[in-house]
């Protein structure tokens, strides 16, 4: 019933326990809580077993706010991903605002469609691997690769448990030289590719980004692709609004644009009345 | 032996605010077979000179592998240093299937040495017997910690536990300020000089002692037997050499004075006890 | 009342006739044997500095620390036991991140110092030893920077400055002469490095490494390592002092 | 007040059938705790019984009419949402969100032994629906230096899958000081995948590799663990178009045979990549989930050695 | 009673107007005072607004009992929360809190979750007044102003035209209540009165407004006249 914090292997990180503790679980957060039980150790292959631990079951069986489709694609310089601010309920545009694109440590990004309460949560655990690296201080932070593949995990857990967080992820990074971009679905589908797109956006932005896309590709040039790619997520779904924001890795770290508005054509003269060919049609 | 009525247990201070169990367990360390570890900027090597019970017996394994990335040796309690090696491995495992890259050696001992003060603050436990050497690479580059049974470690550039530790020490002491620089066969052969020190009964050979290496693109490799054989043999060869030209600084004899100013047993209680 | 071999000083969990629980004032002794460890609470942030005395040439330089961070704002610096002060470093970082995971905020200072001062003191009451390990706390809240000392014993203190470990005597006093509260923090590093090396013993303990952090505005209230230029800077400046006090 | 703490606990029986608790940690915070004894959890393997074939994926989906208690629980959602201006009002009761633990991924997996070699391919479209998600996702994994496992199917499962028998390898390898063989490898996938046989892993496998006398091996499975070794097998999307050419090009051993035969083809490894080729290039012009490129691992005396052909991109 | 027996399973749902307003030094909370059981009003007078602290209120829509139980767990754990810092608590561990036995607890129900759809908003020294909303599903999102509850869509419109930056206290108030009252004048679940919570550094005051005392909209009579015997009078005709 409380929010009970995370117990988790020190091994693992938050949201990852060991699946030893399982069977028995109660037991075993009893043996955490003792003081004369070593805070270390852990066996291998449960994640994120903090769930329906003694208190209810916890199921999104159905997402109420919701994000729509996040764009991503990579460029020379490392990465760029967009995505507009609106919270829907429904088919209600409730909240205009909601940043849905998130640092994690200083060079991986992540954005998220779906559900918002789960996407926060998905951040929580995650501020809590940072905090750890920040607390450890070895010059050891998590690249990319490494929070992708524990999303992946986590994700994918969740899932097995029917419980799974209602959420489509893009993870976009820059380690090392090299730009890392993949994505998550609910179930734990998984995939890295030079340029993704949840949602909406893999129907509707993706066929543009597959034209256009090569990794070689200036800022400038990547920008103007993923605004393509927003316009026509933006005529094409309704639930979406025209309130961008932007976002890039590269070797300097991480920055999250201000909102912004596109441009968008209404223009065409065929539009002011797109039925005079044929009289009598929609 | 001079006993107190502070030593019988790990939960009772002295009130010189010392715990003797502890010191004790360290004692235990010393009792086991030497073992040196080095490491230059890309590599780390362990060496580990191996006992056998009898003549009988086969020698017995000191050196672990942990993952690709990793090893350790280990001197003390055998079985202590089993039951720490496989905690070392899940821990590795486990890493690697979320997170899909090797654990940093920083962390895992870190967790191995959480683990270890457990012991030295429970009724009902003793502290581990074992000291363990733990080369790695990962991330942040080539590692070598100690693990004592403290609950301590310690990130050294070179370093030797064991019996008779304290001439290897003494051979790395003086040297370890060339290692950075040096290549894998150099710190090979380094590793087995110092080990030399530490070798008493008998001479080196590729029965008796096991080296390994991990670093940059080195996967970690247990040396032994006749993959060691090439660089014993190598080791004799310039032992004759190194007689004719600079013998002085790396002949056991030099070491006499040296041991009595720092014997092993003035350095490493305080160690228990510090920073 | 002296203690030795009256038996009432092997446990935690027997009183002498006077009253006294001999095994924490034991665990103490083992503090009161380390590297001196001081923090000090300036106008805006909280310093702490360590002298951490080096037991071998062939350590890596700046491992084993005995400052940590356990959460973005908030630093532990420990004297005593290296591998006791972990473990309440640790259990600091697990109470810090339980409450921002079930409160949402980063934990107050006062909590997290009453967090801990329990967790120390539970082992002073049942089969276990004490931790001999003294423990200054650096928070900087939403409340302002504030500085805990919390004892063996489990008892915990805000100050405005304080020390423990070997020198805690020498370094008091030089504190007591600081003008804490119109001090910043960038001088008040200087004034930390100074009092390390003033205390440190050279007779007894040779090589030492000197250990800063702060948590201020001026590192944007997070703890962490002190810019190694500043670092530089205090440790030449308090070499300086040092060599001018001898040639007095 | 009395009737503050009956309200209290009607609202409890009704909300989670159980009283709230009192529990105090050992950092001294109490906090409350209530536990529901709602059996929910348990429901999921009344259906799952169902799925004892590998069609896993439709059986598992709510039928109209199935009214095992977990999908009564989906479809009676949020009833009282409703009355809060939730989303059902206003996109209508057709909006009403479930979702299946499992996707096809697609893809194909083809495996041929030789004599002293074993070739297993697969191509590297990962698709879900009509949708291609990346054109570059391999489906082989390299489990030892002997033995390659190749999965078609949802890519979640599969990795997964994967990681868990590298991760077992090396297990072994600690505490035997040895490689896996072939052999024992392709029986430890088989009790992987029966392990979860109520929740089976959505993949088609295909294990390839040297066995121990040097003799090339090909495992084929069904998603539960049911295993054969063959001379040659194929997986996946393109399972019906490439299945009968192989039949065609190659004689399956009768496993009547006694004393049994290892089934391994009399083709050299040229041929064998060749036909590998031929296959995938057919497969690829009517699967539409097969495409892009082939990854084709050999695997013999002298290690794996890796090979691409290219697919069209349609 | 048909009406009640049909609905006797339900339990009661504050079909509900709820609304919270930030304004420069404080913040303004409101909701309606009607709860029904299917068509049968079972309080005309009930109060939606729930204090968690001192400083911190909590505005509830959604069934009545879930709320009810997230707001007395809240206000247990703020207790202890206040014992323990020795001062009022932050506004954003207090909604944190609530979001958190709402987000923790999506399988109760039968897999439903809770049926909770709040708004919490209060004052504090280190942030001023803060608004948060939450609707159902355990999403907490930090917003000038909230409003939920069945009648809340009546008035998605007034909102996002009438709102604007650095009202004073009056002129929240006056919002908030014309806000409710609208809501009040198209949705049947929302009725009665209009209560508000002004929260800012002096504290917490409580008001009332009755139906005599609001406006009267399109098509409606103005009660204000009818109270005084000048009749009631259609207005806008």
């Amino acid at each position: 019933m409380i929010p009970a914090p995370q117990k988790h292997s020190y091994a693992l990180g938050p949201g990852v326990v060991a699946p030893a503790m399982h069977p028995e679980y109660g037991r075993a957060i009893q043996e955490l809580n003792n003081v004369n039980y070593p805070k270390a150790g852990g066996q291998p292959f449960v994640v994120d077993a903090g769930h329906g631990v003694g208190g209810p079951h916890q199921h999104t069986q159905y997402p109420y706010v919701t994000g729509t489709s996040v764009l991503a694609l990579k460029y020379k310089d490392g990465i760029m991903v967009a995505c507009d601010t609106l919270g829907s309920y429904g088919s209600t545009k409730r909240y205009k605002s909601m940043e849905r694109m998130k640092p994690v440590g200083k060079f991986t990004l992540i954005g998220a469609s779906g559900e918002y309460s789960d996407f926060h949560y998905i951040m929580k655990l995650l501020d809590e691997l940072t905090t750890d690296d920040y607390c450890h201080d070895d010059g050891q932070n998590l690249t990319p690769t490494e929070i992708y593949n524990y999303l992946t995990r986590v994700m994918y857990n969740r899932r097995n448990k029917f419980d799974p967080l209602w959420n489509s992820l893009v993870v976009g990074g820059f380690h090392n030289g090299e730009s890392f971009l993949g994505t998550v679905g609910m179930v734990g589908t998984c995939y890295t590719d030079s340029h993704v797109a949840t949602g909406f956006g893999a129907h509707l932005a993706r066929p543009l980004f597959r034209e256009k896309q090569y990794d070689d590709m200036s800022e400038d040039e990547a920008r103007a692709l993923l605004e393509d790619g927003l316009r026509v997520c933006y005529y094409r779904d309704k639930n979406s609004i025209n309130k961008f924001q932007i976002a890039k890795v590269t070797a300097e770290g991480s920055t999250i644009s201000e909102p912004y508005a596109l441009i968008t054509e209404w223009g065409y003269e065929a539009f002011v009345n797109p039925a005079a060919a044929a009289v009598g049609t929609w | 032996m001079f006993r107190n009525q502070y030593d019988t247990d790990c939960v009772t201070w002295s009130p010189a605010g010392r715990i003797h169990q502890i010191e004790y367990a360290m004692e235990a360390v010393k009792q086991g077979s030497a073992a040196v570890g080095l490491k230059s900027k890309k590599y780390v090597v362990l060496a580990t000179l191996k006992r056998a019970a009898s003549e009988l017996s086969a020698y017995q394994r000191k050196v672990f592998k942990i993952d690709d990335h990793m090893g350790i040796a280990i001197s003390g309690l055998t079985a202590d240093g089993r039951v720490l090696s496989r905690y070392m491995r899940r821990e590795c495992i486990n890493h690697s299937f979320v997170y899909d890259s090797p654990l940093s050696v920083g962390r895992l001992v870190l967790q191995v040495a959480d683990k270890a003060q457990v012991c030295t603050q429970r009724s009902w436990k003793r502290p581990y017997g074992v000291g363990l050497l733990v080369g790695g690479y990962d991330k942040t580059g080539p590692h070598l910690y100690y693990n004592c049974p403290s609950g301590n470690y310690y990130e050294y550039k070179a370093h030797a536990m064991g019996a008779r530790s304290q001439a290897a020490k003494t051979y790395l002491e003086r040297k370890f300020e060339t290692f950075d620089d040096a290549t894998l066969e150099e710190l090979i052969k380094h590793a087995l000089f110092s080990l030399k020190e530490s070798c008493t009964d008998g001479e080196l050979n590729s029965k008796n002692c096991s080296v390994s290496v991990v670093g940059l693109d080195t996967p970690f490799d247990i040396l032994e037997g006749d993959t060691l054989k090439p660089h014993i043999d190598a080791l004799d060869a310039e032992d004759a050499g190194a007689m004719e030209t600079d013998t002085a600084p790396a002949a056991p004899a030099a070491d006499a004075p040296t041991d009595e100013a720092a014997p092993p047993e003035a350095e490493e209680p305080p160690a228990a006890m510090e920073s | 009342m002296s203690s030795i071999g009256t038996g009432y000083d092997l446990t935690t969990t027997t009183f002498s006739p006077d009253g006294k629980i001999f095994q924490v004032d034991y665990a103490q002794k083992a503090i009161d044997n380390s590297g001196t460890a001081i923090g000090i609470r300036c106008k805006d942030g909280v310093v702490l500095g360590v002298e951490k005395l080096v037991i071998s040439k062939m350590l890596v330089e700046g491992s084993n620390r005995r400052i940590f961070s356990c959460d973005l704002h908030a630093g532990i610096a420990t004297s005593g036991l290296a591998a006791d002060g972990r473990q309440i470093v640790n259990r600091a970082r697990a109470e810090a991140a339980n409450f921002k995971n079930f409160f949402g905020d980063a934990i107050p200072g006062e909590v997290l110092c009453d967090r801990i001062a329990s967790y120390k003191h539970l082992f002073t009451l049942y089969g276990t030893r004490p931790y001999g390990v003294g423990t200054l706390l650096a928070v900087y809240d939403e409340e302002g920077p504030q500085l805990y000392q919390i004892e063996a014993s489990g008892v915990g203190m805000r100050y405005f400055g304080t020390a423990v470990g070997k020198g805690r005597q020498g370094a008091k006093t030089e504190i007591e002469r600081l003008k804490l509260s119109e001090m910043t923090c960038r001088e008040g590093v200087l004034a930390v490095a100074k009092i390390i090396y003033q205390v440190h013993d050279d007779a007894k303990d040779k090589a030492f490494e000197l250990e800063l952090s702060w948590v201020c505005d001026e590192s944007q209230r997070r703890h962490e390592r002190v810019p190694a230029d500043l670092h530089a800077t205090a440790e030449t400046a308090a070499k300086a002092a040092l060599e001018d006090d001898d040639d007095d | 007040m009395r009737a503050r703490a009956k309200r209290r606990s009607n609202t409890l029986s009704t909300l989670f059938s159980s009283i709230p608790r009192s529990r105090c940690t050992t950092s001294g915070k109490t906090s409350v705790d209530i536990r529901s004894h709602h059996r929910s959890r348990r429901c999921f393997s009344g259906i799952l019984i169902l799925t004892l074939s590998y069609n896993v994926y439709w059986q598992i989906r709510p039928r109209e009419g199935s009214q095992s208690r977990c999908y009564q629980k989906l479809n009676n959602l949020d009833r009282k949402m409703m009355l809060s201006a939730g989303p059902q009002q206003h996109g209508g009761p057709t909006q009403h969100a479930s979702w299946s633990p499992y996707d096809n991924n697609g893809g194909t997996c083809v495996a041929v032994a030789g004599k002293d070699y074993c070739v297993i391919a697969a191509d590297t479209r990962m698709s879900t629906g009509f949708n291609i998600l990346t054109r570059d996702q391999t489906k082989v994994c390299k489990l030892t230096d002997k033995c390659l496992i190749a999965s078609a199917g949802f890519r979640a499962d599969a990795i997964t899958l994967h990681k868990t028998l590298q991760t077992r390898g090396i297990m072994y390898k600690h505490s035997h000081n040895k490689s896996m063989s072939c052999v024992a490898m392709a029986q430890m996938l088989s009790n992987t995948l029966y392990m979860k046989r109520f929740f089976p892993y959505y993949a088609f496998n295909l294990l390839g590799g040297i066995d121990n006398e040097g003799k090339g091996a090909v495992y084929t499975y069904d998603a539960i663990g049911s295993y054969e070794r063959t001379g040659y097998s194929c997986q996946g999307s393109g399972q019906a178009l490439i299945m009968p050419i192989l039949d065609n090009q190659l004689k399956a051993v009768s496993p009547l045979l006694v004393p049994p035969q290892d089934g391994a083809t009399p083709l050299t490894q040229e041929q064998a990549v060749d036909l590998v080729k031929d296959c995938f290039a057919t497969a690829g012009e009517r699967d539409i989930y097969t495409g892009d490129e082939v990854e084709i691992y050999v695997i013999n005396a002298s290690g794996v050695h890796k090979q691409t052909q290219e697919l069209k991109l349609d | 009673m048909d009406f009640i027996r049909n609905n006797q399973s339900q339990s009661p749902d504050t079909g509900t107007t709820i609304i919270g307003v930030a304004y420069e030094g404080g913040i303004v909370i409101g909701c309606d005072t009607r709860v029904s059981i299917g068509n049968y009003i079972n309080n005309r007078t009930s109060d939606k607004i729930t204090p968690l602290a001192e400083n911190v209120f909590l505005a509830r829509s959604g069934s009545a009992p879930d709320t009810q139980l997230v707001a007395d767990y809240v206000r247990h754990l703020v207790h202890q929360h206040v014992m323990e810092i020795g001062r009022d608590p932050d506004v954003k561990t207090v909604a944190n809190l609530a979001m958190q036995i709402v987000y923790n607890n999506k399988g109760v129900n039968h897999g439903q979750g809770l049926c909770a759809a709040m708004v919490c908003a209060g004052w504090d020294k280190h942030n001023g007044g803060q608004v948060f909303a939450m609707p159902i599903g355990g999403t907490l999102l930090p917003v000038p102003w909230a409003i939920d509850g069945s009648g809340s869509t009546f008035i998605w419109g007034f909102m996002d035209a009438e709102y604007r930056e650095g009202m004073t206290r009056a002129e929240t108030e006056v919002f908030c209540i014309k806000a409710i009252s609208l809501a009040m004048a198209r949705d049947a679940s929302s009725g009665g009165m209009v209560r508000l919570v002004t929260v800012d550094k002096d504290g917490a005051t409580r008001r009332l407004v009755t139906h005599e005392e609001m406006e009267p909209f399109y098509e409606e009579l103005d009660l204000r006249k009818v109270r005084d015997g000048s009749g009631g009078v259609a207005l806008g005709i």
